[in-house]
């Protein structure tokens, strides 16, 4: 079974071989590897290849088939792109909705002050909303220069991790 | 001598635990409050009591004075511990307690006053004959009158908060174009944090080490210090690393300014456990900065390097026992080294990062101690400050310390929120740190290792893998787990018969 | 000197992953072995390369010389580490490393020959004028000679593996009629931990104290010893509780056994480091019992106390390097304790109690290590060791040692298997235990308080509470996870609601 | 809903009366306490009671409705007695299979050696089989006089906790 596996800027294609319990053929972008895989339903994985003992554990997101993948050295963004993705991705991309009208908040907080209303103009890098969370105040400016077409959070709103805030026309 | 009992402990988090765990070893009961934040935090569980405090922002439970001293009360606690933060140095909730015929575990409320008042500390220093930093005097109440001070002695300033510590409410001021919101931001903060939104300016300082010493004192007029530990790796002006003894130290210098520290500690009449703070410059001149008059966040170094136990010191002194220890006595015996792990984005200017936390492996074995208070599932609220762990390792010699906490920093693994683990891991591996050759400005002159991640030796193809086999298992599966009573269960995967290689 | 850049851990467990630290402190690659019941032990994820050894049984695995050899040479390892138990004294072992050009990290294969024959080891110690436990010459090779040797030296005697150590192999003798059934299962058990079943006699010496003394010496001449460790609190002969300084020592004993112990190691030329066990009587006469020829399952006490790294120390004199230190550079500050825990029940004569861990809660904070191996939801295997984990504690006094262990116990849960957590708490409860007054019968004089759970101070209407609660939220459990992707969640019941008191 | 639940030797009569998200009023044997109740899916429980805290531990044993209960202090063997539970033991107690003729092995282990067979005579306390279980062996002696009526178990058998060895008659 082959699929696309985003991870950072890379899409890999990847294809599992063969299974023998927990011994693995897999193909990673053309280049076959024999691993020994042992992992738990709730994402810690133990893999053995070639002698060398790599740790990786796979924390869920709250989007379907996205994971936060950590390693020894380094944290992951990884995307399982199967058929069902692929005609989402597709579905969005003719919806053409421009991420750079929007300003979210990529943390869980509280909303201190909104400085904008709807029909307001504002110019690239003016702060729109002040966030708290956890002691310190975070100041989210405009992308672009625009109009304030929505403002979606009142003063005083606690809001969630990815909460839209304002979008731009 | 009263013997205490039962102590209240007017804090959350890893230093509520921190106290808790002194007070289980000394036989005293452990009473702890909550906010509706908190109701599944440790703390709560930690205790033998537990009562709630109030909602969630901090002003309506943890800050609430007359429901903590209710709650005191109600269940019969003979002293309240306040940690540090919250209300560890405010003079009215210390002036509560002595009305109330409760032990305050801390000074005096006169010294609170005195040293929480960052005007009138300078003033105590300078009579005892130790230096301070160049400053203004007064608080500022408005916008405009920053403003007019900053004309006065020029930029940078730094917007301080007047009942402030622990680095919140300050802010840097490099431009005229930053006064407002940074006078606008050190209030609010000040405000949660404190209650009290003044603040005052002072002249900043180029490249100082931020270096403090520990005080200890009883109600019968001794006072030692415990050496210094050296604050200087911050950021946003906040302690991230802290080591004793410090690289930049000299045996006279030690001598020099901890007789310093325990003669300020003596001008003002204190008593329990104290900080001098330091600014010393390049030359080792050094600088009174402000007196903490609690407890702080990096007490662990100290008490790994002497052995003394901070708390039980301080709960000894609040029953009115007199030290056990002279000055003579104390030793700094090898290397320590104390990471502060918080929950923030170091790859987004360390914005603070709330959510709910995977999986933990904590480091253990020896020289490592870890003190905090997160658990697997455990949602970090957006009200309260975002340091979640400190993890303090000891080594006979500082290079062994360094090596030590690069493997505790390696071996502690929180999934699921954002930490400062792997920038604290960089920061290890940093020549310039390795070196000892560092001041408060560490972090910016540094930047360009200290943010770039490592090389890519990374098993990148390896979490393709995983991925995908994750992702075959889920949909694949058609085991959901419905039996209603199911005994302990192996987590790993069953395969039908395990192959080796 | 050889610097040592990658090890082969011939071992599992807590000492594997105790060893593979401190490699990783020094730079050093580590290479694990398992066997087919450890695939997902922790010793296998914490290294940098795994190798599968054999089957579970440790003859076919641990033990297995051939295997471990190709391992090492196919991995590239420099030096072979092997912990304690398993190959650490077999002399066999380590003239294969000294053939195949691998180090062994342990003296030569010659002095383990001579120290693991306790027979010649007590002719070597007689030689060099240190007192010997009384005892008969020779080993036994069938069950007749056994019942004849009692005819001559009468009853109660111990039956020894000649291999032995770790408690392992011992059988004390009190009746005849115990005689067949004590060789066969010491035989048996010497068989599988040590690969052979030869066995000796001993004088059974009534009330004594087990003290031993640590060891460090490098080639180049230089021994030291790092002070003593008191392990009377035994069961099932295997040491249960250490603590160091020993209760019993004084300043002028402790210097003339520190001295034997240094003389018998440089009588047989040993390097790297050892362990001198003695018997101490009540008039605190003692006696050589035996040297161990490798790391102690209790070092952690002696490195709390010294604050020397005793792997570390045993890699660099692996290399060849000098011993940084000498006799007066070392000191025992303050005192430290190790809890052993068992998975086994107390209340069941100590039997072994393999099964499932289901949660895990570590002790941690200022003066607290622990050292094991088990996690959540991982299978103890019937094949092995029941010890999980070490926990040390370290206090200014005695007094705070013995109050910190209390708190750290408290704080110990690992529940879906029995362990012996709670018989540890009763033991830092007891009176001979906290005055020091004890010797390796402690654990039978003192078993009533021991074995009697403490009065019921529990909430057991909150037991019965809870299991109504859990068991009417399993029944009326609809909302089966079935969704194949989600998110991190917090673990504590939704309820539409928190309300509070 | 009224049940009854056994703790250790006692059989407790259990109601609850009330429940308002996590605040409960619940009657144990005539006794009311309000509690504040907090608990996860797998058995942790943080119960607060007139001011007191308590943590208390389930590990469903694998029997269902047993768990195995940890307080600060103590461990206690659970069981939930309902409709069902009540019924099974009913029925149990007519087959009337008395649990002294039985030889079983609480832990699990491996098998040394079984040292009777079937028709044997054996005398109370004599060993009948050896378990070894982490370097350790246990010596299994008959309960009673009798005769072995079915042996369970051979030489290098692997064994699970609470297997049933030897049955005398």
């Amino acid at each position: 079974m082959a699929i696309e596996i985003k991870i950072g800027d890379r899409i890999a294609w990847v294809n599992l071989l063969k299974q023998d319990g927990n011994i693995l053929e897999v193909d990673v972008d053309g280049k076959v590897y024999e691993v020994d895989l042992m992992h738990t339903a709730d994402g810690t994985f133990s893999i053995l290849e070639n002698g060398h003992s790599y740790n990786i554990e796979l924390v869920p997101e709250a989007e379907p088939k996205k994971y936060t993948a950590y390693t020894l050295y380094d944290t992951f963004d990884v995307q399982v792109i199967d058929a069902e993705a692929r005609y989402l991705r597709n579905r969005n991309a003719n919806g053409a909705s421009s991420v750079e009208n929007k300003v979210t908040s990529p943390m869980p907080g509280k909303v201190v002050k909104v400085l904008v209303s709807e029909g307001d103009v504002v110019k690239e890098g003016e702060t729109v909303v002040i966030i708290s969370a956890m002691k310190m105040e975070s100041e989210y400016k405009a992308p672009k220069d625009g109009v304030v077409k929505k403002v979606y959070v009142k003063d005083e709103d606690t809001i969630d991790g990815n909460q839209l805030l304002i979008e731009l026309d | 001598m009263k013997k205490i009992k039962k102590i209240l402990i007017a804090n959350r988090g890893e230093i509520a635990i921190r106290v808790m765990r002194t007070c289980r070893e000394l036989d005293i009961e452990t009473v702890a409050i909550y906010s509706e934040a908190d109701r599944t935090s440790l703390h709560v569980r930690y205790a033998h009591e537990a009562y709630y405090v109030g909602k969630a922002p901090s002003s309506e439970s943890y800050l609430n004075i007359d429901k903590i001293i209710e709650i005191a009360k109600r269940s019969n606690a003979d002293a309240i511990h306040p940690g540090y933060g919250f209300l560890s140095e405010n003079a009215v909730f210390a002036t509560r307690c002595e009305q109330e015929g409760i032990i305050f575990i801390g000074p005096s409320p006169e010294v609170i006053v005195r040293m929480g008042d960052k005007i009138k500390a300078r003033e105590a220093m300078t009579a005892a004959g130790i230096p301070v930093v160049p400053g203004t005097d007064g608080e500022i109440e408005t916008e405009e009158e920053v403003l007019a001070v900053i004309e006065e002695i020029g930029l940078p300033v730094m917007i301080k908060a007047s009942a402030g510590g622990g680095g919140k409410g300050m802010r840097l001021v490099k431009k005229h174009s930053e006064v407002v919101s940074a006078v606008r931001a050190a209030r609010s903060e000040a405000k949660s944090a404190f209650g009290n939104d003044a603040v005052y300016i002072e002249k900043y300082i180029t490249s100082p080490h931020h270096i403090e010493f520990q005080i200890m004192a009883d109600q019968h007029g001794n006072t030692v210090h415990l050496f210094e530990r050296e604050c200087s790796v911050q950021r946003r002006h906040q302690k991230m690393i802290e080591e004793t003894p410090s690289p930049l130290m000299t045996a006279e210098l030690r001598e020099k300014m901890g007789n310093a520290a325990v003669e300020a500690a003596k001008a003002v009449n204190y008593y329990g456990a104290g900080t001098i703070e330091f600014l010393v410059d390049n030359e080792l001149n050094y600088y009174f900065l402000e007196m903490n008059t609690r407890l702080q966040v990096e007490h662990p170094i100290t008490e790994r390097v002497t052995g003394i136990d901070l708390v039980k010191q301080q709960i000894y002194v609040a029953e009115g026992r007199e030290l056990a220890f002279k000055q003579e006595d104390l030793k700094q015996k090898g290397h320590a080294i104390e990471c502060r792990v918080y929950a923030e984005d170091p790859d987004n200017n360390f914005m603070p990062c709330a959510g709910k936390v995977y999986k933990i492996s904590t480091p253990l074995g020896l020289g490592v101690r870890t003190d905090g208070y997160v658990y697997e599932g455990y949602e970090i609220p957006i009200y309260y400050d975002p340091m979640i762990s400190k993890l303090i390792v000891w080594g006979k010699t500082r290079n062994e310390a360094i090596a030590r906490m690069r493997r505790a920093l390696y071996e502690y693994k929180i999934t699921g929120v954002k930490t400062s683990i792997k920038m604290l891991e960089r920061v290890m591996n940093n020549e310039n740190f390795i070196s000892g050759n560092y001041d408060t400005h560490f972090i910016e002159k540094n930047e360009e290792q200290l943010l770039s991640k490592a090389p890519k030796k990374d098993p990148i193809d390896m979490v393709i893998i995983a991925t995908l086999i994750d992702y075959l298992d889920k949909i694949g599966s058609t085991e959901a787990n419905t039996k209603e009573f199911t005994p302990a269960q192996s987590r790993w995967k069953k395969i039908p018969y395990v192959n080796h290689f």
